[in-house]
């Protein structure tokens, strides 16, 4: 696993999706409506998706497209993709898509990841480049954690630019000692 | 897209760029770009760090006989700026390299093609940091875990191969430089490539040309120096 | 996209960029008589009084810090040849005009420590700063006619333009790929052979190393 | 649901600026070793119920089986989000080394952010870039930023007194002092905030 120790790939695996059991299983609490410590074959359960694919790589359990892909959510991505709050969705929207995807063999979410993709990175550049910080942070707040790093890209690099061109001292204190500094009288 | 002027075509500046690569500090400089802007690390340029080391050495001798003789402080300082730059290139590249090995040192040990991209003193510093991380890892999280869990390797004496080995990501996208004309390249994926102004079902790159590549398909021409990263 | 490679050792600082123009050559008129400089990279005079030689940038930015030369602007940059620039960049849409590799960086090192040799200075810094910023805008918002490429040419752009879209676009570029090729499905037969098992203290299976 | 706890270590740790450590977190770790071993315990009693009932264990698909199954994998995933705590953090440590320098020892407010062993792995982890630096005789640990004038004019932000040798001059570097310095020999203390650059 190439992204073992990946911080974002662990928590996208962490997002929720329903799932239907084929087998059961016993000394399992994870099947919250069960009053025993087993899960029943045909019971529908929400599981973190590690679990859920690997159950499902295994023919244990079935699994269909979660909640953030549904119909409402395509509907507003074709009606101003710019202005879905896809955070709320998932803040892991497009890599939890790329995932379940084949897990529930629907190509319509690809399509749905792309178009949206297509319509949001201009968007997230404009902001980037444009707009005074307070007019962007409620379009900030919109934004999956892919979305941001690309919206930080942007912005940063052109900063750094702009501080090259504006000159100034080269050598710095390391910014991870913190921004306190003692006063120069 | 003509300019007119053509004193800065592309074609005539290659000429004037592999006319001056010939020194080397701009071997160097290539050399430092490739491996900063490379996901993985690359071969070690023995023979040219070999080089420039004996070059900085001759001139950092140079400099103190001046420092000494009372030389124009001037024409001292001018000797020294050029010393700064080659040994910066040379600690730039031998620091992006020591980065690259910390971050996968699991997957470069793993591989022997990639072992033999290390120099021996890398070599032994990659074997270091496997050792101080893996005690690290021991001491915090594996000795504390059921027996059949506490590999660094594998996540579970199940798994069939070396399955937490993090590795460099060679999909992603970098900016090249044609040196030398490449083979047309038919490169996987239904679109294969595009252009401001060009569109094509193979793609080719003549010297000059600048392009944003994924880094994959492109690694041999990097390697066999038809194009270099910028 | 999860999984970029680590920003802090596959960029460049622009000041890196800067340090790679620097090398440029560019031509000094020297007021003093110097023997020639056999540096690492390169030799460079003799120097003598109104004989104008190519030096690199550095150099020639040193000798001006310190009274010892004027230097000759390059050509490209006159109000006159950036003018026609800007207005070729603003006319097309799908090409770049050519101006050399590190126009950004010579501009301003000249801007910084030669405005007595340059003509129309302040007309000059304008004109690159525009024709900087068409540039830029004009490829990151075509990216998604590059959806699912793996090579763009981007023929002209500059260093410290590309230096400037470079985290942006590689990152967009990467998850256009993603999208347009999607992983594979998992093999259902994988799962359903040894990785079943669970572990336990069965005797356990040598290990290859 | 199971993993949750170590989703929390997980969470916390992006939760913080980039580049920055917060404090070692042992509590919530220590739960999650302790939910490791409580999966272990339960596959094990799983299995054991199999062998009991004559089943063979590595073939048969039951709802034991399948227990068993689902512990594993928790644990797995346990794993890595401890280990992925711990790596990353390490990752920060490491790059502690290339960007305050090998200098002195760390700040205060940033050691105690460590546990025992981060301590000991910073040190570690010195000593190994130290090793390699001398076998090259070349420090690697300067010049991170491109030269420009090989002196610089520095500011003393902190009183150094004139216990300092640098590499061509001692002097009593007093707070507030001005100097021309190698920039070299700057470096790492304007890194460290103990000087500043001075630009005219």
């Amino acid at each position: 696993m190439a992204n073992y120790y990946n911080i974002d790939d662990i928590l996208t695996e962490e997002e929720f999706v329903p799932v239907v059991f084929h087998k059961s299983a016993n000394g399992v609490i994870i099947d919250p409506s069960s009053e025993t410590n087993s899960v029943e074959q045909g019971a529908k359960v929400e599981l973190p998706l590690w679990l859920a694919q690997e159950l499902y790589l295994r023919q244990a359990v079935s699994i269909s497209v979660p909640a953030c892909f549904n119909q409402k959510t395509r509907l507003e991505i074709q009606a101003d993709a710019a202005c879905v709050d896809l955070k709320s969705r998932s803040p892991f929207f497009y890599e939890f898509g790329c995932k379940i995807v084949p897990l529930v063999g629907d190509k319509t979410v690809e399509v749905l990841l792309l178009s949206a993709f297509k319509i949001r990175y201009k968007e997230i550049l404009t902001k980037a480049y444009t707009a005074a910080y307070t007019a962007t942070s409620q379009f900030l707040t919109l934004l999956t954690k892919e979305e941001t790093n690309l919206y930080e890209a942007a912005q940063s690099s052109m900063a750094a630019f702009k501080k090259w061109r504006m000159g100034g001292p080269r050598l710095q204190r390391a910014s991870v000692l913190g921004r306190k500094r003692k006063p120069i009288e | 897209m003509a300019s007119g002027a053509g004193e800065w075509s592309t074609a005539q500046m290659d000429d004037y760029e592999t006319l001056i690569s010939t020194t080397d500090v701009e071997l160097l400089k290539r050399a430092w770009r490739n491996e900063k802007a490379a996901p993985e690390i690359l071969p070690f340029e023995e023979a040219l760090v070999k080089r420039a080391k004996e070059q900085i050495q001759l001139m950092e001798e140079t400099v103190d006989e001046f420092a000494e003789s009372g030389h124009d402080p001037l024409i001292a300082s001018l000797y020294q700026m050029d010393l700064d730059r080659a040994q910066f290139l040379l600690r730039s590249y031998l620091r992006v390299r020591l980065q690259k090995i910390e971050k996968f040192m699991f997957y470069i040990w793993k591989s022997d093609a990639y072992r033999h991209r290390l120099s021996t003193e890398e070599e032994k510093f990659g074997e270091r940091c496997i050792r101080d991380i893996g005690k690290h890892l021991e001491e915090t999280v594996l000795s504390k875990l059921p027996d059949n869990y506490q590999s660094l390797l594998k996540q579970s004496i199940i798994s069939e191969e070396d399955d937490m080995v993090p590795e460099p990501q060679l999909d992603t996208f970098v900016v090249a430089k044609c040196q030398r004309a490449t083979r047309p390249l038919f490169l996987d994926g239904s679109r294969q490539s595009a252009g401001f102004d060009n569109r094509d079902d193979h793609f080719q790159m003549v010297p000059g040309d600048l392009c944003i590549l994924r880094y994959r398909p492109f690694q041999e021409e990097l390697m066999s120096g038809n194009i270099s990263l910028v | 996209m999860a999984g970029q490679s680590d920003p802090h050792i596959s960029l460049f600082s622009a000041e890196e960029v800067e340090f790679m123009a620097e090398d440029e050559l560019i031509e000094i008129v020297p007021n003093m008589r110097m023997d020639p400089l056999n540096f690492i990279c390169g030799d460079f005079g003799p120097f003598l009084p109104q004989i104008a030689t190519p030096v690199p940038l550095w150099l020639a930015v040193a000798l001006k810090k310190r009274g010892k030369c004027a230097i000759r602007p390059p050509l490209w940059m006159s109000v006159e040849k950036l003018t026609q620039v800007l207005e070729g960049e603003r006319d097309s849409q799908g090409a770049f005009q050519a101006l050399p590799f590190h126009y950004v960086e010579i501009s301003r090192l000249l801007f910084d420590h030669a405005r007595d040799d340059i003509p129309d200075m302040y007309m000059v810094r304008s004109l690159i700063e525009d024709i900087r910023d068409v540039r830029v805008h004009k490829v990151e918002t075509s990216l998604e006619k590059f959806s699912g490429t793996s090579a763009v040419k981007i023929p002209n752009l500059s260093a410290m333009e590309v230096n400037i879209i470079r985290p942006f676009v590689g990152r967009a570029l990467q998850a256009f790929y993603k999208h347009d090729n999607p992983e594979k499905i998992p093999d259902v037969d994988r799962a359903s052979s040894g990785q079943t098992r669970v572990a336990n203290n069965e005797p356990r299976r040598p290990l290859r190393r | 649901m199971h993993g949750r706890k170590a989703y929390e270590l997980v969470k916390e740790f992006a939760s913080g600026e980039k580049g920055h450590l917060k404090i070692f977190n042992n509590e919530l770790f220590e739960r999650v070793i302790e939910e490791c071993n409580e999966h272990h315990n339960a596959l094990q009693s799983l299995i054991r119920k199999m062998q009991e009932e004559g089943l063979e264990v590595l073939t048969a698909r039951t709802a034991d089986h399948y227990g068993a199954l689902i512990h594993h994998l928790s644990l797995i995933r346990n794993k890595r989000c401890l280990m992925a705590y711990v790596y990353n953090r390490a990752d920060i440590i490491r790059d502690l080394a290339w960007k305050v320098g090998l200098l002195h020892e760390l700040p205060r407010e940033i050691q105690e952010k460590f546990s025992d062993s981060e301590e000991q792995y910073f040190k570690d982890h010195s000593k190994s870039l130290k090793s390699y630096m001398s076998q090259l005789s070349l420090n690697v640990n300067v010049d991170m930023v491109p030269p420009k004038d090989p002196y610089i004019k520095v500011r003393v932000l902190e009183d150094l007194g004139s216990g300092i040798i640098l590499s061509d001059k001692s002097a009593n570097f007093a707070r507030h002092s001005m100097h021309f310095l190698k920039r070299t020999d700057a470096e790492q203390y304007i890194a460290r905030g103990l000087m500043e650059e001075l630009t005219s």
